[in-house]
């Protein structure tokens, strides 16, 4: 019975691949990432007990701690490209800098 | 007796939240813009892990793992609406806008 | 069936070319670093897989196991290290790019190698 | 069946880095690292490597994605001139390909018992851990004793790497002066949630890096693993509450004291075994009962290790934050 909730979240997985690989937008693929994430804890922690090593569940553990924090990053990076583009607006653009996207 | 009740309450947990896992993710295929998506996805997270992780901890019983598995299902309930409001936030400073229809994707920042 | 035993190997060997392709084939330099990075992942695969033993456990001794079967300690250990090494390494690069970047104002590798001919 | 997943989740994995390479956008190719990085991590456990899915589940989650994100903050987020040579290379690649393709038809079966690399050392490794060294983990057993050399190598490489990485991004960064003077820098203070999550999180995070990094005789983990996870606890405070306040808590000298002494530390390990009268890095002299050795031994080298990884990972961190500020 664990392989039907195994095969559930297999699915479901290449579902949110799809998602990431069909964008359109970066979002939707950074939804995807976070998608993949919490599937990954809850198939370890199935995987776990399917194999009989329920002390494993440690590799659940930490995917559930320290999973968010590159959808932290994420904001972070599009919170200080915004910022340093509304200072280009306001002192005109730098000498050096490439031209954004 | 206790057991075979037990065991039939884990499976039923186990089955339903597979397919509560099953429909958030073809949602998160389906549905027509980011937010609409965002709203499918956190099925998975909520619901689906809920009861996938009380599945498992049924069979478990009472020893350490159900413990982490306690911990595990706390920790996924305080950091997937986080990670989806980062994500929602970063997505609404690029300028989509939560528009119903397919009109939202075509807007600046893909 | 039989040769679905060595499939492990054929993703080990298709992800290393991609890995190589990305490195030989790309211009852009962050593009690079992160084909190198494909190209590891396959080698730690390449290392998993062999020490992978049918019906085995991974090798953690527990009480009450009963004549257990094994997968082989050593590839992993091999390999635990050479991930945060791995990690070390594609930071040094990225610096390597950075800097790169400042100098030339490009990552471009093109337009890194005009700029040196002027 | 177990093999069959495995299956599936290595077609997966061949996509997602098709699409890496594909894509022409970074920022994107970043993201679908992170899958990649899931990706391998459930086959390394589905294939019975559990200490191995906890490193790079430590380092892939987190830490690689903030450092290329980092990166692609300093540079450009998108690839300006695709493919050089795409014919010539494909051709090279593909006839490579075939070869490697070709020379796997000599490997042994996937998980046959009777191939080489099962008949040396590791039976014997799997046979003495309980007798000479007494802890349950084997592959932490074979880390930090049987093979602790080779870790010495690997921390000293992972410490140069850190000390380049400063060496290259500090040079006109310098001064902590300037630093000072400058303005909010990172941080998503305005965002309040993440915030009191974060803020909720961090202690738990090292207080599991602990965990990991003690528990590491008994089940997966140990320095490496722990090292990455207390990195990630001190870069998630960096993201929520400013790089500044991290360096308040954990200034930069603290951390090259950390490098340093964890290299040190292991070193020092080695040579109290030659001082003892034994061998470099042999354990057994360090207590009265050689067993007790090896504990306090692999107890000691483990610390050292992690001190080393979290500093080194957190110098590069703050090394590409300042460069974003300045």
């Amino acid at each position: 019975m664990y392989y039907v909730v195994t095969i559930a979240l297999l699915v479901t997985m290449a579902l949110a691949l799809a998602r990431a690989l069909m964008g359109p937008t970066v979002y939707d693929r950074v939804l995807a990432v976070n998608m993949f994430g919490t599937k990954t804890v809850l198939l370890f922690s199935v995987i776990a007990f399917l194999s009989g090593r329920p002390d494993f569940l440690d590799l659940a553990l930490a995917y559930a701690l320290i999973n968010f924090i590159g959808v932290l990053a994420v904001l972070e990076f599009f919170r200080s490209r915004a910022a340093k583009r509304a200072d280009e607006e306001r002192d005109g653009p730098r000498e050096n800098g490439a031209p954004g996207p | 007796m206790m057991d075979f009740v037990l065991h039939l309450a884990s499976w039923i947990l186990l089955t339903a939240g597979g397919a509560f896992v099953l429909i958030g993710g073809i949602g998160a295929l389906r549905m027509p813009n980011l937010y609409t998506r965002m709203h499918a996805a956190s099925v998975t997270d909520s619901m689906g892990a809920v009861l996938v992780l009380l599945g498992v901890m049924l069979q478990a019983g009472l020893t350490l793992a159900t413990i982490k598995l306690g911990a595990i299902l706390l920790f996924l309930l305080i950091t997937s609406p986080t990670a989806s409001y980062a994500l929602a936030s970063a997505a609404l400073l690029a300028g989509i806008k939560p528009d119903a229809g397919r009109a939202a994707d075509k807007t600046p920042g893909s | 069936m039989e040769l679905l035993g060595l499939y492990h190997y054929w993703v080990f060997a298709v992800l290393l070319m991609i890995g190589f392709y990305a490195v030989v084939a790309k211009v852009n330099l962050v593009k690079k670093l992160i084909g190198v990075s494909l190209f590891q992942s396959a080698v730690f695969l390449l290392y998993i897989t062999m020490s992978k033993v049918t019906g085995g456990t991974a090798p953690i001794l527990q009480d009450g196991m009963v004549d257990p079967v094994f997968s082989n300690p050593l590839p992993q250990v091999l390999i635990l290290t050479a991930i945060v090494v791995g990690i070390s390494t594609t930071a040094l690069g990225l610096g390597i790019v950075v800097r790169i970047k400042e100098e030339y104002g490009t990552i471009e590798e093109h337009e890194i190698q005009a700029t040196d001919r002027r | 069946m177990t093999v069959l997943f495995g299956i599936f989740l290595l077609t997966l994995l061949v996509i997602t880095a098709v699409a890496i390479v594909r894509t022409r956008n970074l920022f994107v190719a970043v993201m679908l690292l992170g899958i990649f990085s899931l990706l391998i991590a459930i086959n390394f456990f589905v294939l019975d490597a559990a200490d191995v899915a906890l490193t790079e589940a430590a380092v892939g989650a987190g830490i690689s994605t903030v450092l290329f994100l980092g990166a692609l903050a300093l540079t450009t987020e998108r690839e300006r001139l695709g493919t050089q040579y795409r014919w010539l290379s494909l051709i090279i690649v593909t006839s490579a390909t075939l070869v490697v393709l070709y020379a796997t038809f000599d490997k042994p079966r996937f998980g046959d018992p009777e191939a080489p690399v099962h008949q040396h050392v590791a039976p014997w490794y799997l046979e003495k851990t309980p007798e000479y060294i007494d802890v349950p983990n084997v592959v932490t057993a074979v880390l930090a004793s049987f093979r602790g050399y080779d870790t010495l190598g690997e921390v000293f490489v992972v410490f140069t790497a850190g000390i380049g990485v400063m060496f290259l991004l500090s040079a006109h960064g310098s001064g902590a002066g300037r630093r000072e003077q400058e303005a909010s820098g990172i941080g998503l203070r305005e965002h309040l949630i993440p915030r009191v999550v974060g803020r909720l999180l961090v202690p738990f995070i090292l207080l599991f890096g602990l965990y990991v990094q003690f528990h590491g005789d008994f089940g997966p983990g140990g320095g490496f693993q722990a090292g990455a996870l207390i990195a990630a606890a001190f870069i998630l405070y960096a993201l929520i509450e400013g790089e500044d306040r991290t360096l308040a808590a954990l200034p930069q000298s603290g951390l090259n004291a950390l490098m340093v002494c964890g290299a040190l530390l292991y070193g020092g390990v080695g040579l109290a075994g030659i001082v003892l009268g034994s061998n470099f890095l042999d354990y057994s002299v360090l207590a009265a009962d050689p067993v007790a050795g090896q504990h306090l031994g692999i107890i000691l080298i483990e610390a050292g290790v992690g001190m080393t990884v979290t500093g080194v990972l957190l110098s590069i961190f703050h090394a590409f934050a300042a460069r974003d500020r300045a």
